[in-house]
């Protein structure tokens, strides 16, 4: 079986093959090599490569994996092609960008108005969370079409405090 | 001493103190909010007070309801903790009218550190040096421009009603001093209709450095040395070490630093644990910037190294014994680091992450001290503080000791809400960290030459097996839902047979 | 410094050395058998390399697979832990001549102090004190009597090529002796075909207590002072403390011990991490036993008290490096004391329990150091030692550190198998072991009086409570195979919210 | 409902039931009372009892439960009364005596040969396992009827080693 894999941004595939003795993969245009996958604890892989011992934990989040080795964390996606093809067209970078809380909140203040023009980097609204004040920034420039929230308001995960276009 | 302790706080800290006690033989009383019935807190306590509900004001602040939980359960003292109510003057004054002691200084001596300004009148009554500023709004550049020559530049021009940034300007040379001076007037003239400004002395890229003390109810007063508090983030500590490298080779510096310090303290009729936090210039000269009057989050630097158990003292102290250590008698050993580890998403401008702990694994062997307010399958409330645990470590030098750091940091793994290790462990492997060459600002001027932490050429490799094999098994459609399993599990079990 | 080091172990103690050497930025091997490929040595480690199967001689005992290992992975030295291969010269003969630097003493001082009798002789040489006793056998009931005489009974009669207690006789008094010679005699005669019969001085409920020593190979070498390991079970140790409660008010009978075992290390050319280990008499005579030539199980105790990290110094003095710690500048500061947590069942003769570990909560906070092998979902394999970690813990003084230990075993739980936790809250909670008046007898006089760690009067009702909360619900008949749920669990969340 | 329980041996009864505003329960003859009990990890239950707090972690074994609470191990059987009598009937004390291998291992030797008398706390067979030599007690006294095992035999948990009658 064929993956496409992005690593960390990086785009490369990776190939996995049964072989009479086990398995085998490869890793975009590199050689076939063996390597030995253990489950040891959920989610924790112990992997043997040439001779080599890593630690790999693995989370799921929902643009892929998060995975961890030795302290360094890699964020992974591991599409079929086929399916990679479907959905990369559904994923369109232009268009109205809608910036959401990342987590449950409550608005301290925002730092546009609508009408404003916005460049890429600039600070969007502060919200306030765990005790913490945070603010959240424009993506990419554009004019801020809609500001769906109010100040002091509580807003959960995932709600769309602008709307820049 | 006491027989029962109640603990008005929550998370790592409240466990902290707990563990203390709980050698001490006293029971302890655990408060909690409903956000916190399942907290390790509350697991670990001999007893547990409900509070009410989440939010902290409706909770953890509520002076009449942790009152009630004292009385309702015998405790005949209250620990703070950091935060929450433990600055708060009234709390202890309430405290010690409804007949508990409380666990700290004097209400009254809260009271004086607490305002800013009164804790540099205070200071400076001591002999205490603080950052060389005018008392008073200028009359005029001309006045402003007298003392910046007497001070030296770079200033900084304040408002004297200010804050926030209003009014507020950098001034390098005596002839930008005009103009600026009357771009800060009326810039707070228009912010808080109050055109006066004030001039203070601009501290370049200072260390944050602060001295632990300890006094008794007695008139016995130490200090135990330094803490070397510069890694900051947005003005919040993360790193935190003992000795300060700057300080580790400079016995007499920490002495005079020690001594001041507890001249301040003195002045405010201090006893108990407390913490004077000084401002310190690459000259050396150190500024008095305020005094923490309780338990610091970073006292397990000063513990590791001086060996002293700080919570078992500020309880003896608070029962009346007297301090039976003398300034002599302290010595610092090796080298102390200590990381905040918090519930924050590091590639996304670390923001805080809340959420289920769906895997946790925790470092430990030589030097290694966890203080830790988590536990696998805990869900970490939305209404406090992010802050998981702190990891320190102990080691004879301070290189080895960022070693053992990278190694803990290496073991250490929280799963199901993002946390800032991975920022720690780019951190000590930072050459300018290493050097010990630390400010305020370092950590800003590190984010830019930030270098993921070394790893090997395959490591890619690896990462992408391993989400592969995390991959669920494509189920059979209307097939039974089995749990999700792994097709390398199998081949990993089938290598080790062969 | 060595680039790769291989760890001929596994378990805690390979763990523990890992954590070292990656701290020391060298890369570590680990070798396993097929009982070990999940372990967590194999996990941890950098590098790995499988042995052979399950049982030690097919695998952790094979020298030639560990130097093909060792030479696979281009290591350059190996650590061989304690137990296996340790104290086997051939093996250190082997790793050095296969080109490896085999971490611990020359081959030729394990060999010397490998024989009983012949360390007993070297002893004697390097005027050591040993247990007085006849070099060869008695020819007669009267020999023997002048020698019981001269050194004092009560006297103990063993047979020369004896073992396993055949032809052995304790004698209190003169007039018993000839007897007691006469069936010693002919036990001995009937079970080993050799009537000679022996004499030697019963030490009467000695103390236990060893000497850490550190060599460099440019002879140099000192004493890392004491640790007392009188509580043993099966003459196994179980808890090991550092100092020792005799000890830590004579530092001239500490130094005395050292010099002895300094004398008996140089007359076996030893360097490297070793230890002598003495009998110590109540009249505080002591008299060599043997000598451990490698890392032994306790040396955490010794680590926390004197704030050396041994696995280093072993590695650097491999090295070749010089040993920069003198005799004077060591300080033994507070109290340390370790238990060893075995797998194995309290309740059923204390009989080994492998199997699955189901849960897994380790202790944390001030002062606490745990060397574990274990983690969560682990199978305990049946085919080594049963010991899952160490659990260790430091204070300023021997009365804290027990207070620490009995809170640091509160808190450590291990689910899945049985282990001896629950007999060491019962132990250290005693009068006696608090009091510090130990001997190798302590624990077989405790068992008679051991009272359950104290608890209040609620317990059995909560005990019973929870029982019935574990319950798993009644399942309907035919109906889906549900996850086992509480009906308390719910009940506790409706009362949270009320 | 009610239940007969063993705790350590001793007997009593635990008798829980619902109340308007949650559970309450009698253990013995004591007064009715009420708990919170909240599983805050599996097997783990965090217990609330008169303001006190408990952890109580349990696990499972053939014959009850173990429950260990703060440090202290408790082995407890609980019994709906009406399944406690049809099992007990079936739990004899007196017919022969079977000494089975508490875990898989190695037989070293038997201290007795078929047809011995033993008494109650006689040493009769050495088993190694896990490094370590075992010797398993006759439980009470009688004949040595039968050993299935011989020396050097590698046995699993739970193989009758000794029949005593």
């Amino acid at each position: 079986m064929s993956f496409n894999v992005q690593i960390d941004g990086r785009e490369t595939t990776l190939d996995v093959r049964e072989n009479g003795a086990g398995r085998e993969f490869r890793l975009g245009s590199g050689e076939w090599r063996r390597a030995q996958v253990l489950e040891v604890e959920p989610g924790v892989f112990s992997i043997l490569l040439d001779g080599r011992s890593y630690e790999a934990r693995v989370e799921n989040a929902q643009d892929g994996a998060g995975v961890t080795i030795g302290g360094r964390r890699m964020r992974v996606e591991l599409q079929d092609p086929r399916r990679a093809n479907r959905q990369s067209a559904g994923r369109r970078t232009d268009g109205p960008l809608q910036v959401a809380a990342p987590m449950p909140g409550k608005i301290v203040r925002f730092l546009v108005a609508r009408g404003d023009e916005v460049v890429a980097g600039q600070g969007l609204v502060v919200i306030e969370a765990m005790k913490m004040q945070n603010e959240l920034k424009a993506a990419r420039p554009g004019l801020v079409a809609a500001i769906p929230v109010r100040e002091g308001e509580t807003v959960s995960a995932g709600a769309v405090l602008v709307v820049i276009e | 001493m006491f027989q029962k302790i109640l603990i008005a706080n929550r998370g790592e800290i409240a466990v902290r103190i707990m563990r203390t006690l709980r050698e001490m033989g006293i029971r302890t009383v655990a408060v909690y909010s409903d956000a916190d019935r399942a907290a390790a807190h509350v697991r670990w306590a001999d007893e547990a007070f409900h509070l009410g509900p989440a939010p902290s004001r409706e909770s953890y602040l509520r002076i009449d309801r942790i009152l009630e939980a004292a009385c309702a359960h015998g405790a005949e003292a209250i620990h703070p903790g950091y935060g929450f109510l433990s600055e708060n003057a009234e709390f202890a004054a309430a405290c010690e009218s409804a007949g508990f002691v409380f666990i700290g200084p004097p209400a009254d001596s809260i009271r004086k550190m607490g305002s800013k300004t009164a804790a540099r009148e205070l200071a400076i009554a001591a002999g205490v040096p603080v950052v060389p500023g005018m008392r008073d709004g200028a009359k005029s550049p001309a006045e402003a421009g007298v003392f910046a020559r007497t001070c030296g530049y770079p200033v900084l021009l304040k408002a004297v009603a200010g804050g926030g940034g209003k009014g507020m300007r950098r001034v390098d040379r005596d002839e930008d001093l005009e103009g600026a001076f009357r771009d800060a007037s009326s810039e707070a003239g228009r912010a808080f209709g109050d055109a006066s400004v004030y001039i203070e002395k601009l501290i370049e890229n200072p260390r944050h450095i602060e001295i632990q003390l300890l006094g008794d109810k007695h008139g016995h007063m130490i200090h135990l040395g330094e803490r070397e508090c510069s890694i900051q983030r947005r003005h919040q500590k993360i790193l935190e070490e003992c000795p300060s490298p700057l300080l580790a080779s400079k016995p007499e510096m920490r002495q005079k630093m020690g001594e001041a310090a507890i001249r301040a303290a003195r002045a405010a009729g201090y006893y108990n644990a407390g913490t004077v936090e000084f401002l310190v210039e690459r000259n050396e000269n150190f500024y008095f910037l305020e005094m923490n009057t309780r338990l610091q989050v970073e006292h397990p630097v000063t513990e590791l190294v001086t060996g002293l158990d700080l919570v078992r003292w500020q309880v003896e102290i608070a029962a009346g014994e007297k301090l039976t250590i003398a300034q002599e008698d302290l010595a610092w050993q090796g080298a102390a680091i200590e990381c905040r580890v918090y519930a924050e998403d590091p590639d996304n401008q670390f923001f805080p992450s809340a959420g289920k702990i769906t895997g946790l694994h925790e470092p430990a062997g030589p030097g290694v001290r966890l203080d830790s307010g988590i536990y696998d399958g805990w869900n970490v409330p939305l209404e406090y503080d992010p802050m998981l645990a702190k990891l320190a470590v102990w080691a004879g030098t301070r290189n080895h000791a960022i070693a053992r750091m990278r190694r803990a940091i290496e073991e250490y793994h929280v799963a199901g809400v993002q946390t800032n290790l991975s920022l720690f462990a780019d951190l000590v492997s930072d050459e300018a960290f290493v050097s010990g060459d630390l400010h305020t600002g370092f950590l800003e001027e590190f984010f830019q030459r930030r270098k993921a932490y070394a790893a090997d050429a395959d490591i890619e490799a690896v990462a992408a097996l391993a989400a592969h094999a995390a991959r669920p098994l494509t189920r059979i459609e209307n097939g039974p839902a089995a749990a999700p399993a792994s097709r390398w599990k199998a081949a990993g079990r089938d290598g080790l047979l062969r």
